[in-house]
């Protein structure tokens, strides 16, 4: 057990996996860096986010491969050799970027294993950053957890802490489908005594970061943070909420929500992505079917508006939900 | 010698099980038991089959949605193929693919693929997982003139230029794309001039005859494997029917396929041309002929006859890992 | 008023609409088709499903442009020219190729308004083809208005009848931002009356087919048909069903659907996109907020299955929605 | 002569106002009062200075993430550009897009997009409203040499030339794609050669070399208004800075950027060339300096001190239609 990083938890859960595995490849751009430059040192960026410094120097360029700028490309290539016996793991520098290799996720990795009769497996996991925060606008700054979601065939996992991020990691990569590991940017600096040995989360089960009888409240990624500031303000005021940590949009332990609505009758979901068919409606729906008659007041979702994400600073933090809105929200049902 | 001989009637063979099965098709087409859309590849079979008779047991096969032809190339059971593009349960996709998805594992044969050119990318990953492995094995990967307009694949071009990979990009030009011709989608006509912006080789190769593509295919797999790289390989052909069935061509100019049926047909000429070297007899290939044909029937009947899924695999291999 | 198909009603308003402006250019592939082949007729195809058929001939090769296997490119041009003052119509001949020009119309179209402050405007009219039922398969039968809908700045209409199909696309190709027009595969054989000359329907205002006090049903596109059999189905057994096709996504118009749940305290919402961050979820999670109080029983979704869509028609049909599936989540929470 | 003068003048204030605002900005982002991430132009300026004397009013330019010298070429204002940068209310994107995302619609820059490659896609519509419009206009997409390995770009190139769209291709090969070098991602390290692929004109130009860059765009924007379609041109330089602010910039081979400075700074060789023929004098140029510092200075300070959006701006501009 060691202080470490969200950043560090996973660089360590890809070096632990790839001594464990050689069939392991990385593929990105700058993964190393300087590939063909002939600066001083081997790999100059580690990752445009650092994440992956240090090891192409451990696993060499055979397993470590920067890419020209052509995600549409290297991951058909991903898919490619994950069909063909490989488990790459992938980097989509920006998830914003989905949209320049859409079909390589959405028409080719997630339904190559159900169309052709499953016949091939897709062990591929496919790293990528979300979030805002960064000042670096609408194009840069999304969370497109739900678009992952809409499409059967993926999984799609939000670590929110350090200790979540590498067990999720290694549980994904191996894995034997698609998984789409969103990494918040926000998050990278996050510390916690991580266990310095290998551990598996697995999917589908959900975090209680705190138990409280009076509202439920689910969050992922960074907003688990956000719910969770915001019930401990509430509980110096007497409101007593419970926070879940799906940690996997599919599989979603519903179970977990379920129970936790069962005993409070009120639910805020909290999400950075966009509220029309987003997450938090997901969630929202399902419970509403699922669990109408245990419900006592209105579900609320705690979203950011339905506007692009702008640059300026004042408004981009606006723009994302905060603890102060949380409050709001299950002040607004509480007293139902 | 033998080996030779044995190569011909494999390709006779092979040609002739495409030419058959393709024209069984677009005659059952038409009573409207075949579900989807069905694309015909009778007039190219001398390209899958050059291709195929350079490809061995490591080698990846990447198809398109034109694709009962290839895949048998490529040595699928004829049966699976008919019945997968009859949507049965015990078709090599247990009918959730159809026509245009055939894909053999076993065979490595690779995903038929909805989106055009895509292809390409996969193959760049097939290519790098046969080299982590040390095998021997490329990819190649067959691309319509008019997929090959997509982006991703310049992308995979340059992918596979640059980290070496054994791809073979084989832009089979049959001369339209849908109902446009290639001559207007594709800037200067030629695809093959491709193949220097992304620093490999690339020829042009007439798709009827079947020498001129396996010589082409022998020489840059050969290349592929020796670690030197990808290379491009246009083939030119001409499909004898409609994009798919059901289109009335009139994009055609008027003679077009008359004149490619009189002078470019793959089979008859390659049945005069092994006839006149004489490394075959009309014997040999009468043989095959009849085989062919039987085994033909045999397909048909058995994929009209065969079940459909059965309801509950609706929901089956949605994940290969329990979710 | 003469009777028309849903194909020709869509046919007639690019007519009457290019007509009116000659900004309006076509651009996709085989939009006339044969380019460049030498064949007799000048429109081969005149669409991938006949839809543009003599528009060549009326507008020529000026107006109606078509374009290699190329979609971001063209796409890309689209939006590039719409920015530049021209009003473009292009075709996405499957809404599954959004795969390959996602970047195009996520970040590019969606948020070019917004990005630049306002400076631009984007008149874009993206047609494209939805829907299950061609028996070909996950990669050309998805219905992905969930998507679109997801990315604030587009506007996203699924006309389900003739008329509709006429005057929202009317209304598309005047509107001054993206619109995603999403035509039906299955309903271009549709016929009714539908009037000569030009109208618009408001984007935003839904269209009550039918209307009763027991129960509301929202549905969108061809599922408005299947809604429409299980309400008259239901109406034998004397369970009143109201039918409200809101017909665009974005804009929505809840007022109408909060106003008729307000009466029947019972929402089913039929939909044909995938069951997870859908729109049917998106509708089920506004009215739980919204309209908590006046709920009466759960909130139920009759979606697909959260599934690829299988090529074998017997899978096919059991995968999309049918009356029995409307009637079943009617009658489950009528009693209620 | 008059005119060449002026142009000359022009010249050499753009470059030096770029050169200028960047080393500021380099300063400046330091004290962490920019937000977002910020790509200096510092060292190219030769190339967008070398386009934009080619341009008209009536004329796009497409600019990419590297947003600040391009726009300034193009004429926008150092106030708004800097105010933009600040993402200040009244900056050109009302603070919306920052540094990256510079657009100013009355000059026809077109906006620095963050998916690279895109604007290749983006100017073939730009080019289709002008030809459309009958107005003489081209579009010049300035792109990458990181970008231009999208494959937008490949397919905006096939399509501009089967469409012969007035669009000249310039490729901004200033070595980077971040860390990574234009020789490793570049099959055969050389972008002029995909021109042929899509049959069009390609040539490689210094970029250090304004006068260099200036006549190949002249002779390819000619070629592009008379209907022929069109070009690439790829234009070799190397940014005096990092990938954004902050980089390390380990991956650069040692003395790299000494020795660029010292034979390849476009400012000094500008200077040296008009020196020696004697079209500008020093004073000229000393003038010129010393506007542009103070130019310089009261844009930074206008920026700084400017406010932030109005909180309400949040939700205006979605939509341009009443929704
Ligand atoms: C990305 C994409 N765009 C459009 C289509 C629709 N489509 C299917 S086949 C086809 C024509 C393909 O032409 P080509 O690649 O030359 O292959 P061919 O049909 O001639 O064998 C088109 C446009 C598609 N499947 N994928
Ligand atoms: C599609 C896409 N992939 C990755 C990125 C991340 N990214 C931003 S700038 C950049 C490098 C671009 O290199 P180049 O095109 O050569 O332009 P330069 O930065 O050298 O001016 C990358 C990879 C992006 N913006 N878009
Ligand atoms: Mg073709
Ligand atoms: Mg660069």
């Amino acid at each position: 057990m060691t202080e470490k990083s969200y950043r560090n938890a996973i660089r360590e859960t890809l070096f632990q996996e790839m001594a464990r595995d050689p069939d392991i490849i990385l593929i990105g751009e700058d993964m190393a860096g300087g590939a063909g430059a002939g600066g001083e040192e081997e790999d100059a960026w580690g990752g445009p986010m650092g994440v992956t410094k240090g090891l192409i120097g451990e696993y060499g360029k055979k397993r470590v491969l920067d890419t020209p700028i052509s995600e549409a490309a290297f991951m058909g290539a991903a898919i490619g050799a994950a069909a063909a016996g490989l488990r790459p793991i992938a980097e989509l520098m920006f998830n914003d970027f989905l949209g320049v290799c859409c079909d390589q996720i959405i028409n080719q990795a997630a339904k190559y294993h159900y169309m052709y009769g499953g016949q091939d497996t897709i062990p591929l996991t496919i790293r990528t950053t979300m979030g805002a925060g960064l000042r670096i606008s609408a194009q840069h700054s999304q969370s497109l957890h739900a678009i992952f979601t809409h499409f059967p065939g993926l999984k799609v996992a939000l670590p929110s802490t350090a200790y979540d991020a590498k067990g999720l990691l290694t549980t994904a990569i191996r894995d034997n489908d698609p998984v789409i590991f969103c990494e918040h940017k926000l998050l990278y600096r996050l510390r916690e005594d991580v266990p310095d040995g290998s551990y598996a989360i697995p999917f589908g089960e959900a975090r209680v970061v705190m138990d409280g009888e009076d509202v439920t409240i689910v969050a992922f990624s960074r907003m688990v943070h956000v719910a969770t500031e915001a019930a401990k303000a509430l509980a110096k005021q007497g409101i007593k909420c419970t926070v879940i940590d799906p940690r996997t949009t599919v599989p979603l332990d519903t179970d977990t929500i379920f129970e936790s609505v069962e005993e409070t009758g009120r639910l805020v979901i909290v999400d950075e992505g966009g509220p029309r068919c987003g997450i938090a409606s997901d969630i929202a729906a399902m419970t509403a079917d699922t669990m109408f008659h245990a419900l006592k007041a209105p579900v609320k979702c705690v979203t950011p508006p339905y506007v692009p994400i702008p640059a300026a600073p004042n408004l981009e933090d606006l723009y994302v939900p905060d603890a102060a809105k949380v409050m709001a929200a299950v002040l607004a049902i509480y007293r139902e | 010698m033998d080996k030779k001989h044995n190569q011909l009637l494999w390709a006779y063979r092979t040609m002739q099980t495409i030419r058959l099965f393709e024209e069984r098709m677009h005659d059952v087409f038409t009573t409207g038991e075949v579900p989807g859309f069905v694309h015909l590849y009778a007039g190219q079979e001398a390209c899958a089959a050059g291709v195929c008779a350079n490809l061995t047991e490591v080698d990846y096969f990447h198809i398109t949605h034109r694709a009962h032809g290839p895949a048998i190339a490529r040595g699928a059971d004829v049966t699976d193929v008919a019945r997968e593009i009859y949507c049965r349960r015990d078709g090599m996709c247990r009918g959730r693919g159809g026509s245009t998805h055939l894909h053999d594992a076993a065979r490595k044969i690779i995903g038929a693929n909805s989106g055009v050119g895509s292809g390409a990318a996969l193959a760049c990953g097939s290519a790098l997982a046969a080299r982590h492995r040390g095998d021997g094995g490329i990819a190649a990967a067959l691309i319509g003139e008019g997929g090959a307009n997509q982006g991703v694949v310049s992308e995979a071009m340059n992918l596979a230029a640059i980290w070496k990979l054994p791809v073979l990009f084989i832009f089979e030009n049959n001369g339209y794309a849908e109902a446009t011709s290639a001559d207007y989608a594709i800037a200067g006509g030629d695809l093959s001039a491709r193949a220097p912006a992304f620093a490999m080789p690339g020829e042009i190769v007439d798709g009827s005859d079947y020498f001129a593509v396996a010589d082409s295919v022998a020489a840059a797999a050969a290349r592929a494997r020796a670690g030197e790289g990808p290379c491009l390989i246009e083939v030119r052909n001409l499909r004898l029917y409609g994009h798919y069935e059901g289109d009335a061509q009139k994009y055609r100019p008027p003679g077009e396929l008359e004149e490619y049926r009189r002078t470019k047909d793959c089979l008859i000429n390659f049945r005069a041309h092994v006839l006149a070297e004489g490394s075959l007899t009309a014997g040999d290939m009468d043989v095959i002929d009849q085989q062919v044909a039987a085994l033909i029937d045999a397909a048909y009947e058995a994929a009209r006859t065969a079940p459909l899924p059965d309801p509950e695999e609706l929901m089956q291999n949605i994940y290969a890992t329990n979710c």
